[in-house]
């Protein structure tokens, strides 16, 4: 059976789509050694630069990113894989400034093992670069080993933050600690309905039955927690936001952002529908959401499912969320 | 059979194994697609045809560069967890060759493969009996070095490590999964082979083979 | 089988989602008698308003264009149907003013009957409104009657511009001048992969062979004009493309503006490579890409494949185009 | 059998045809799924609904105001091309309802049914043959009318109404859709029962029957 996308030669899926991607924007984006995403106008040297790595198909994930506030420079790997650490210090070494690089990487382990290594090779050469973690996946357990927590859809937010707080002047040391006060307060738990082709292979890259879904799905196919019948759009919300919502240490009293991230195939309709239900659940608990993303940020190809996302915020993180931004696909006025 | 391998030896010997590698593409990737993402075929042929084409395109003889260049080709074909795994390795067998060396006996070859098995291991905690390539690297280096130890030829030598290995490889169809992407299947990834330490097996029978041939 | 959407009663989807809606972004746009999407900041009574109607189940089309810039208001009908007269005629009423409504109406049927109904009752209450229908599919040939012509994504970049003029203080005349210069050159082709479900009855709404695609399909699943087995991405978009360029009457030395619209499952990875080619097709033919836009912006529920959307520029419509906007689903800073 | 009609006869007809319609929800749906995109019977019943609360919530018994409230009611239920055409029948038989007047007699009942017949027609440039409801709702008037010039009872001339209306809708089936979604199907439409025609005929069944059962 033929593979139902538009592709050409399934080897050169990822250099076409950041060619195309950059070719659709280049007011915002420019492609520097071909696989690493730069804005096109670069922010003054002064300021702190945030730079990413990770594999592609998860578009607009991580290079839709990229832009004024978010990110200047995400470093490309190949579909669902991770950049090797040469290209990644190729980036850093671009970006070499003495304000210093805040250096954001997802809890995977290519990812890591590439960014510990690029982190090593930086060092050598005098870069001054922090790397920050994150790994909000809340599917095997909130108190799970950090080493077991993936990194899902909430680098999207960090990337944000931290990238306001660049703009904005401030230091190495205090956009870390910004970056470090979303991490430690956000959780995200995904839900899969439908699987999606590899885009190389053409398989599958899971089985679901007819009326199942999955709790605690990854981004690539990865085997969740929690195998169950279908629940409404309201049950689902529910049930993963009153996991969700503790494990981003937020409840009564407190401001947060909700974040409904389609994997690919769940379309904004259901979307809303869910962060309907999510909202209701948050304000039975007390809090209130202060800051809302719906739609597709980071996917996994034609996968039907999503991502909750919930971070609880304090003034500061609410108003570097709400600070002017340009990247392509997050633009704030 | 010589009782060193010079640079022709070993790059014959590392191209046979890349030639392994690439002939078991698919099967790698349904190993892979069982337990993970389905891509560990693609990754390791990439990271082949990387060893393959360092190897053709490098000038003068020195096992010491080529396998430092070989560790940074790995490392950059974008190949998910094994390109910094199999990077790391080449990168600290080079480490360990003799500076203007042309030939490695038997013990110095051990000293190589675990210089480049102790860079790998930097990345990962994993250890023996956790599903990965380690089930194959640590046995298979373990014979090689107590055949080394116990002065028998090199291709004795590696004929040793690639049971050792084959063995290793075998031994993780029974293990539960605790590193990797198969390590979210829990108890779903007994009774599946890990395609990370096939593959590193093959590596030795691919090495083992190129010196038979060569 | 169960229905793989996160839904809970079908009948509900419309106000639910809505009410999603509205709720995520409550600084942008807020829901007003049920079906009436707003601005959450009015523009000021001296400027055009512009309203638009349309089924939903295209999300984020039409609502996620209300916001400074674009639309003043979408009535909404329910899943693929238009809303009824009276419901139009109270939003115009809402926005009743002295500089006048621009009522921008899809060519579908059902749209159509309200939108000059509505016109009918809004003129006998001395209501200032003119409508302008879009039309742009050349599905039917690019010569065939403007009655079989459906307004696909088209309307979304039309809104844009009139929008912006109105923003910009022109008068209904002037405004309406600048949507029918793009509505006169603009052009839309769609092409379909895989099937959707309606969220409503649960069925499919086409069927095609595994190998199989079609050129010219319709927002609803309405047969296009050409099956085929399936192409690559680069043969799919020069076959398009070459039909839709001389259809928005552009050629030599001309600017366009290029929409690559994702129907749904057809991921972003695969609109840019489908862009990449697009626009070298174009450039061939000695036309230079000003504009551009890749996503997901009138979709038809999780179906695979996308609208190829080009129109000729002038400077006046690449300045409205730039100008900025605020909608949640096209931000310009 | 009266030679008029009252408002309770004809709300009476009225809620009858409506019934028709919902029973035949999930048939007119299937109809519109080979051609369409599925929702006829979705929308017919929204307006059947829209018809029995309009009916039931109405005060008084004038029945112009209720056939224009039924027609405000009937377009407002967000149902694609149904309810504009079917919003402006509604509409169209209240204006031709002679002011103040408590029953209709056969001549008038053809009157008012033209009437709406020319309202719908309004929106429309479709003609008999095109395959849509105007198949079924031309004819069906046509011999409403005959009956009504001929001096039939109300009884008869619905019947008559009813038998040429079934006659349309089926005549629907061979022929090639140029309006309405299944106009994209083009000769692919042949073969398929136009789901408006056949909605078209069930209200004039449940009008004739409405009436036996008053
Ligand atoms: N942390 C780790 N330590 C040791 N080996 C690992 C680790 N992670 C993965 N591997 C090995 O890599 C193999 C998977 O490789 P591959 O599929 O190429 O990478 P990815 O998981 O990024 O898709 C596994 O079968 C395992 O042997
Ligand atoms: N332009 C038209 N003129 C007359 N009847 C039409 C027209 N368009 C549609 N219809 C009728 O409406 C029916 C479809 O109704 P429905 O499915 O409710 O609307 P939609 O096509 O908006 O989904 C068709 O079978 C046809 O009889
Ligand atoms: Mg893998
Ligand atoms: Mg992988
Ligand atoms: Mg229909
Ligand atoms: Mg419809």
């Amino acid at each position: 059976m033929a593979m139902k996308k538009f592709i050409n030669n399934p080897d050169n899926l990822t250099p076409e789509l950041l060619e195309g991607y950059c070719a659709a924007f280049p007011q915002k984006v420019k492609l520097v050694s071909d696989k690493i995403v730069m804005r096109a106008n670069p922010k003054d040297e002064s300021k702190v630069a945030i730079v990413t790595l990770g594999g592609a198909g998860h578009e607009p994930a991580l290079s839709g990113f990229v832009g004024e506030g978010m990110l200047d420079a995400s470093v490309v790997g190949d579909i669902f894989a991770a950049p090797g650490a040469p290209k990644v210090v190729e980036a850093l070494r671009l970006l070499k400034r003495d304000a210093g690089i805040l250096f954001v990487v997802l809890n995977h382990e290519g990812d890591v093992m590439s960014g510990n290594m690029a982190m090593e090779m930086a060092k050598e050469e005098g870069i001054n670069v922090r790397m920050i973690l994150t790994h909000e996946d809340i599917a095997p357990g909130a108190d799970a080993p950090i080493e077991n927590r993936r990194g899902l859809a909430g680098c999207i937010p960090l990337y944000k933050v931290a990238g306001a707080a660049a703009e904005a002047g401030k230091s190495l040391d205090e956009v870390y600690a910004v970056a470090e006060k979303i991490n430690d307060n956000m959780a995200t738990l995904a839900v899969a309905l439908k699987t999606a082709t590899h885009p190389q292979s053409g398989d599958a890259i899971f089985d679901l039955a007819d009326n199942e879904m999955e709790i605690g799905m990854g981004q690539h196919g990865e085997a969740g927690t929690g195998r169950s019948d279908m629940l409404t759009a309201d049950e689902t919300a529910v049930k993963m936001a009153a996991q969700v919502l503790p494990a981003a240490n937020a409840g009564s009293g407190d401001k947060v952002m909700v974040m409904i991230n389609g994997a690919g195939a769940t379309t904004l309709m259901e979307q809303f529908i869910i962060f309907r239900a999510t909202k209701n659940y948050i304000e039975s608990q007390g809090a209130t959401v202060a800051h809302a993303l719906v739609g597709e940020y980071l996917t996994v190809q034609e996968m039907g499912g999503f991502q909750m996302f919930i971070a609880k915020l304090d003034d500061e993180l609410l108003d570097l969320l709400n600070a002017p931004a340009d990247a392509v696909s997050w633009t704030v006025r | 059979m010589p009782a060193t391998v010079d640079y022709d030896a070993f790059t014959g010997m590392l191209k046979t194994a890349a030639d392994r590698i690439i002939t078991n593409r698919d099967h790698l990737s349904k190993l892979d697609a069982a337990t993970g993402d389905g891509d560990h075929g693609t990754a390791m042929a990439k990271v082949a045809n990387a060893i393959i084409a360092t190897i053709d395109s490098h000038e003068g003889n020195d096992l010491k560069k080529l396998l430092k260049a070989i560790g940074w080709a790995a490392m950059s074909t974008d190949a998910g967890s094994t390109s910094p795994l199999y990077g790391s390795l080449f990168v600290g067998m080079s480490e360990a060759v003799p500076e203007g060396s042309g030939e490695l006996d038997c013990q110095v070859l051990a000293s190589v493969m675990e210089s480049g098995a102790a860079k790998l291991r930097k990345n990962t905690k994993a250890e023996v009996g956790d599903k990965t390539m380690i089930d194959t690297l640590v046995p298979a280096l373990a014979a090689l070095r107590a055949a080394a130890d116990s002065g028998k030829a090199i291709d004795e030598a590696l004929s040793d490590a690639e049971t050792a290995a084959a063995t290793g490889a075998a031994s993780t169809k029974d293990l539960k999964a605790t590193f990797g992407r198969a390590k979210n299947l829990g108890d779903r990834s007994i009774g599946h082979l890990d395609p990370g330490a096939t593959s590193m097996s093959l590596l030795f029978t691919g090495l083992k083979e190129g010196l038979a041939a060569n």
